[in-house]
């Protein structure tokens, strides 16, 4: 077999090699973008998995939003190691086998030695295996699902969203004390809802509260009510919700419509800020999230005036949560490169490991740093809830407490992760 | 069994709008051996036009756009729910005219078109819309909640259960009462007797074609505010569509009616009693019901079955 | 249908000029598939889908049932190949046969259901048990690995006891499963124009009229749909190493739903190579586009409207009506003998 | 000449059906059209309404060129059909069925209570669904319908076919009484007999090809033409 003869230990030769048997590699078909680089310099390319259509094509588009920002700043600063920074996006249609094959094509036929962006745990799995596979870096932008960072952790994936278990540490202890003992949850019947209420219960019994009732709901659930009956008729002091995607916005709009905010207390996860735009007037309960654009912190009010500019009659006015992450992994990923003074993809690696963010430069409230263990960066966790008096139309969370990353870390995660040693990576460069 | 009661008023109203849901597709199915897989996109496009009309920014010139907006909003979401199924069923005639050139061959040529015609409409939406979410305003009068037998109900749900009641009843009557339905049943069995009787074939398959999608739309006007408005909604009611047809027998006015109405029981008390099991036990009620009956509960022999 | 477009020879043969042309084309793929700008692992999808495709027009275009849940069969396998791999015997030939054994099951169990059904109601019930099937993958999430999908599936060395081939690499791998598509479309080949083969065809022509001839229908159905199902699950089963994954989402309805448009776009219902050149036309266009714009449904469902108006039967059966109609008029004009050789060769 | 049939090919797919096939029909007429099964001359009917449209030849109604219009157009322009097999539509009550085919023409006008008055028991029968009528009386109700679409012409395609003598006299009747009413008829027959009965005039179709035309009395008259030409009887 011909194939044999390409070595698996590189993509770099690989593909040279591929274009050696295919000829002189001098012609790259009708497709293939052919430029002659100025100063002999090739561009570093990001390969950006970017959901645009199926149940996260909005977030996905914000997230991308994001990503592109960091990206223009390097190139306009001069790129980065003396190099311009370019990218190519397609929909990863929130389907992992189009994800994966997404993430082969960016490898081997348009030569990304990075990719970036994920919000579908399913999606953002299938590009880590490949990504690994290769020996890519793979920045996980906003997949929030506990096993990003556990089981399905990879020493070529960094995970920059918080996820259910931060937040619950966030927020169970304060709310068994302050509101009440008895709790419903509300689970979404699939393996991130199952996780994110696990740790839910377990913070809950922790802090001398007991669960009365976990109702499962199955993914793509339309219509509440039968839930809500319930829930009424059970009468729990606080309800827990671990409900995602679109069905946390039908949720959100039921719950609204018959304003049952209130009596139970509701506790929801991390609420989306693209999401959240859609229907600003469903927001209901404590939830959580990593940042908010009027936080009153140095630099936000900067960082939302470039975005704007940037995303000029966008359709969302102003940068959330998923943009943010969006844009801070990859400024990180592009700084970690500038740090290691190589595109090497170990050298990189072991820059982002030993990443550690100052709380001005992250724009939150606590400086933030990334567990070299699980590979997810630990960050302030925000616990909102809806605004009552906005200052402007974008103003829809009012920020009731920050949580250090210690507070909120997930402990059993680094139990459940294996990073692969550093010798099995395929090794990478561009 | 007190604790039963609101589960069952539940399930019925549930039921109700799922019927609602597949009405369209029924007539369609039913009155012209087509099946519409457009019928979601369809659904959603009604309600974003909708959400359009009665949104802020009307498509309207400045000075009408005005005056349109002057009008208190349950005026305006009144005659939306008249102009949004007619925009739609200009879309629904234009997927017609398409469609002529399947009819009298294999039913699979019609699917793959309204497949096509499906993917298109998503797209646009997409490129017209955005990927954002949206919310269909509702006045006030029917928004919120009230209090019965110490639940707090929502308004929406009766109004909109009501709306879909009625919508039935209406097709009913044109159906079973009008010569316009005894035209339409008599094409659907027989298209040459009728062209041999005088009546132009073609003009009443593009009428009942661009009656289903009007249904299609005002059923995605009723649901956008229990569900949200967003590109793929679509997906979520051909799917409740087909399986209420099926289950009701093609071709059966009250079949779907009634397997709307079962649907929605099974899916309400199965989410108070067996939540995680909610979606799939409509499913496991097609194949228990249609392992007995062959053809639903009052389906008849179909051309699509050969 | 079928038959028309086949002579009695190449009915008979077990690898015909076509094929064979067929499978020397595809070898030589990882030659010069970066050149035009695409790459081999795409090739590899195309391969699987395209023996998938195959499988399911066994049920679709010989049978003339509309399955719409096949999907269903796919993700199976691919499930099947990973927990062998992981919980019984990380043996390639262990895994692939349970992938296949597996879907059959599963496609049995399904047939008891439907076989004895026709059109719109076979379709509706194939749909209800793909939808079953598919939301059991995402709610058994400790055995599936739910959404986040059954990971860690190695590309198990195909093992032929003296020697061992190493199939971690894309090329590699390609080859492989251009030998499993070369032997798979062989069998497919023979099954269609087998005596089996022409009770299945008869079936889809009138089932009474085969029943009147004493067949018996009913097992002809769920047999042909137990053989698709397995022959799907064998592909899901090649598919869950090229992925390196099982995920549920090949099982929902849409995905099902593209492989049912593959076969149409392609004229599987007029051509046995329909099916394979609907999964190269679909998959290389959804990836050529796809990378161009993120509004590729647009494109593809104009592709969709404008082969139902302009080429219903599909584009092999476009083809081949071009080449008739190329051969005739040539035979008119000249009238060699030699013309004739490639109307024979026009198939 | 209410309608004149002009050296019509027809054929189904490849297969020609009518050969050059020509005839005419007086106002007010009866015309049977005669000759055994398979001859064509449920083709001729479909021919004249456009349902298996002609590829050469045309077809005249009350003067107007109807060969490439419509088959409603046809039909709107006042020509009935009586199909072999009634072809009613089962789920709708005989009102409906009547309701539905209803419509106005340059002929006199029929309403539903008219039309129905012409058979006593369907006034009985209005609001049963025809999947549950008798072969006697769908056949009715297929005269009926044919009615109340004012027709100066209809075309009956085997009236007797199915049907027990006494209604035959039944149907053979209302030929008659529609003909004092100025409606012309058209009835295709393998049963000779029966048709002449009624006829003015006649004609003869084998494989396609009108072999005899002429005055029904002498062909009912002339026991030799009618076995040289349509067999034992």
């Amino acid at each position: 077999m011909r194939g044999r003869q390409i070595s698996r230990r590189s993509v770099l030769k690989g593909s040279l090699m591929a274009s050696v048997i295919g000829g002189t590699g001098s012609f790259f078909g009708p497709w293939r973008e052919n430029h002659a680089w100025a100063q002999g310099a090739k561009p570093i390319k990001l390969g950006l998995t970017c959901d645009a259509s199926g149940q996260y094509g909005n977030s996905g588009q914000d997230d991308f939003r994001g990503i592109k920002m960091a990206i223009d700043e390097f190139n306009a600063k001069g790129g980065v190691l003396g190099r311009q920074v370019t990218f190519i996006t397609a929909d990863t249609e929130t389907t992992p086998a189009t994800g994966s094959r997404v993430a082969e094509r960016f490898i081997t036929r348009e030569d990304c030695t990075i990719l970036v962006g994920a919000l579908h745990s399913g999606v953002a799995n299938a590009i880590t295996q490949v990504a690994s596979k290769y020996g890519v870096i793979y920045m996980n932008t906003n997949s929030s699902a506990p096993s990003e960072a556990g089981e399905n952790c990879s020493r070529v994936k960094f995970v920059w969203d918080g996820n259910g278990t931060n937040f619950s540490k966030a927020s169970v202890k304060n709310s068994v004390d302050s509101i009440g003992k008895n709790w419903m949850l509300l689970t979404n019947d699939y393996v991130w809802g199952h996780t994110t209420s696990a740790a839910t219960k377990a913070q809950v019994e922790a802090a001398g509260g007991r669960i009365i009732d976990n109702l499962l709901v199955p993914q793509n659930t339309r219509d509440f009510t039968a839930y809500l009956l319930k829930i009424q008729q059970a009468k729990p002091d606080v309800v827990a919700t671990a409900i995602g995607g679109d069905d946390i916005k039908a949720l959100r709009e039921q719950v609204a419509q018959l304003k049952l905010d209130g009596k139970p207390a509701w506790i929801n996860n991390q609420q989306d800020w693209p999401d959240v735009w859609g229907a600003p007037d469903s927001l209901f309960g404590v939830f959580g999230t990593t940042w908010y654009h009027k936080l009153q912190l140095p630099g936000v009010a900067e960082f939302v005036k470039k975005w704007q500019a940037a995303n000029k009659d966008g359709p969302i006015p102003v940068p959330g949560n998923v943009s943010y992450n969006g844009y801070m992994s990859t400024r990180e990923l592009l700084r970690a490169i500038e740090r290691a003074g190589s595109t090497n993809n170990v050298k990189i690696i072991k820059e982002l490991e030993n990443l550690k963010v100052s709380a001005t430069d992250r724009m939150q409230h606590f400086d933030a740093y990334m567990d070299p263990v699980t590979h997810q960066m630990q960050q302030t966790i925000y616990l909102a809830r809806r605004n009552a008096k906005p200052a402007d139309n974008t103003d829809l969370f009012e920020i009731i407490s920050w949580t250090e990353p210690k507070s909120a870390a997930d402990d059993a995660a680094p139990t459940k992760c294996k990073l692969t040693p550093y010798e099995q990576v395929p090794t990478v460069d561009s | 069994m007190f604790d039963l009661l609101p589960h069952l008023l539940n399930g019925l109203t549930l039921g109700l709008l799922f019927a609602l849901i597949a009405l369209g597709f029924m007539l369609i199915v039913g009155l012209m051996e087509q099946i519409n897989l457009a019928h979601g996109s369809l659904f959603a496009l009604g309600a974003y036009v909708a959400m359009q009309l009665t949104g802020p920014r009307p498509p309207l010139p400045a000075d009408l756009a005005k005056l349109w907006l002057a009008l208190p909003l349950g005026w305006r979401y009144a005659a939306t729910l008249v102009i949004a199924p007619v925009i739609v069923g200009l879309i629904g005639m234009l997927i017609e005219f398409c469609m002529r050139r399947t009819y009298g061959k294999d039913p699979l040529y019609g699917l793959l078109l309204t497949f096509g015609a499906a993917m298109v409409i998503e797209e646009l939406i997409r490129l017209v819309w955005g990927t954002r979410d949206y919310v269909l305003q509702v006045p006030s009068a029917i928004n919120g909640g009230f209090l019965f037998g110490d639940l707090i109900w929502s308004s929406y749900r009766f109004y909109a259960a009501g709306i879909a009641a009625g919508i039935i009843a209406l097709v009913w009557v044109l159906i079973e009462k009008t010569s316009f339905g005894a035209t339409v049943k008599a094409g659907a069995h027989d298209s040459e007797i009728v062209r041999a009787l005088g009546i132009n074939l073609s003009r009443l398959r593009l009428l009942v074609f661009v009656f289903g999608t009007m249904l299609a739309a005002i059923a995605g006007i009723i649901v956008a505010p229990i569900w949200g408005i967003r590109p793929h909604m679509g997906v979520d009611a051909v799917i409740p569509a087909f399986l209420v047809i099926v289950l009701g027998g093609v071709g059966s006015f009250w079949g779907a009616v009634v397997a709307g109405l079962l649907v929605g029981l099974c899916v309400g008390l199965a989410g108070a009693y067996a939540s995680e099991w909610s979606l799939l036990s409509m499913y496991i009620l097609l194949v228990a019901v249609v392992t007995f009956r062959a053809r639903g509960l009052w389906g008849k022999k179909s051309v699509l079955e050969v | 249908m079928m038959a028309n477009s086949t002579t009695s020879s190449d009915a008979a043969r077990l690898v015909t000029p076509t094929m064979l042309v067929l499978w020397l084309v595809l070898a030589t793929v990882p030659l010069w598939i970066t050149r035009i700008g695409l790459y081999p692992y795409l090739g590899i999808e195309i391969l699987i889908w395209s023996l998938y495709a195959l499988a399911f027009n066994l049920v679709l275009g010989t049978a003339g049932l509309p399955s719409f849940g096949h999907g269903a069969y796919f993700g199976i396998g691919a499930y099947a190949f990973g927990l062998c791999q992981f919980d019984i015997v990380a043996n390639l030939w262990v895994c692939l046969a349970a992938a296949a054994v597996v879907a059959g099951i599963a496609g049995a169990l399904v047939a008891l259901f439907i076989s004895h059904r026709r059109g719109i109601y076979y379709a509706f019930m194939t749909i209800a048990f793909g939808q079953i099937f598919w939301t059991l993958a995402i709610k058994s999430h400790s055995v599936t690995g739910g959404e986040d999908g059954l990971l860690k599936i190695s590309r198990l060395p195909a093992d032929f006891g003296l020697v061992s081939f190493d199939l971690t690499d894309n090329v590699a791998f390609y080859y492989f499963v251009l030998a499993v598509f070369a032997v798979g479309t062989a069998i497919l080949w023979r099954l269609v124009h087998s005596p089996y083969g022409r009770v299945v065809a008869a079936i889809r022509q009138s089932e009474v009229r085969a029943a009147h001839l004493g067949y018996n229908v009913w097992l002809y159905k769920a047999s042909v749909f137990t053989l698709s199902a397995a022959l799907s699950g064998f592909s899901g089963g090649l598919f869950a190493m090229a992925q390196l994954a099982a995920f549920p989402d090949v099982m929902s309805l849409h995905q099902s739903g593209y492989v049912v448009m593959m076969t149409l776009v392609g004229g599987g219902l007029v051509s046995f190579w329909g099916p394979v050149i609907g999964v190269f036309l679909f998959l290389t266009a959804r990836d050529v586009i796809g990378a161009l714009t993120n509004a590729w449904m647009l494109y593809f469902g104009l592709l969709f409207m404008a082969i139902v108006l302009f080429r219903p039967e599909g584009i092999a059966g476009a083809l081949s009506a071009a080449v008739q109609q190329h051969s005739i008029n040539a035979l008119r004009r000249r009238g060699t003998s030699a013309m004739r050789l490639l109307v024979g060769g026009g198939r | 000449m209410i309608l004149e049939v002009d050296g019509v090919d027809t054929f189904y797919g490849e297969t020609q059906a009518l050969f050059g096939a020509s005839l005419a029909i007086e106002h007010a007429k009866v015309f049977a059209l005669l000759g055994p099964n398979g001859a064509g001359k449920t083709t001729m009917l479909r021919s004249i309404l456009g349902l298996t449209r002609p590829r050469r030849g045309a077809v005249r109604f009350d003067g107007h060129d109807v060969t490439r219009n419509p088959t409603h157009e046809i039909a709107r322009a006042g020509i009935g059909w009586v199909p072999d097999d009634r072809r009613l539509c089962p789920t709708l009550s005989v009102a409906r069925n009547l309701s539905i085919a209803q419509k106005r023409t340059r002929f006199r006008n029929w309403s539903v209570k008219e039309a129905a008055a012409i058979f006593s028991p369907l006034e009985y029968l209005m609001e049963r669904d025809c999947e549950n009528l008798s072969g006697g009386e769908m056949q009715m109700v297929a005269i009926a319908r044919a009615l109340v679409g004012s027709p100066g012409l209809v075309l009956f395609d085997e009236p007797s076919q199915g049907l027990a003598p006494k209604i035959v006299g039944d149907v053979l009747a209302t030929i008659l009484r529609m003909k004092d009413e100025g409606i012309a008829s058209l009835v295709v027959e393998q049963n000779a007999e029966i048709a002449l009965s009624v006829a003015d005039h006649a004609a003869v179709i084998d494989r396609g090809r009108i072999v005899w035309t002429g005055e029904a009395a002498t062909l009912r008259d002339d026991r030799g033409l009618r076995q040289r030409l349509l067999g034992v009887q």
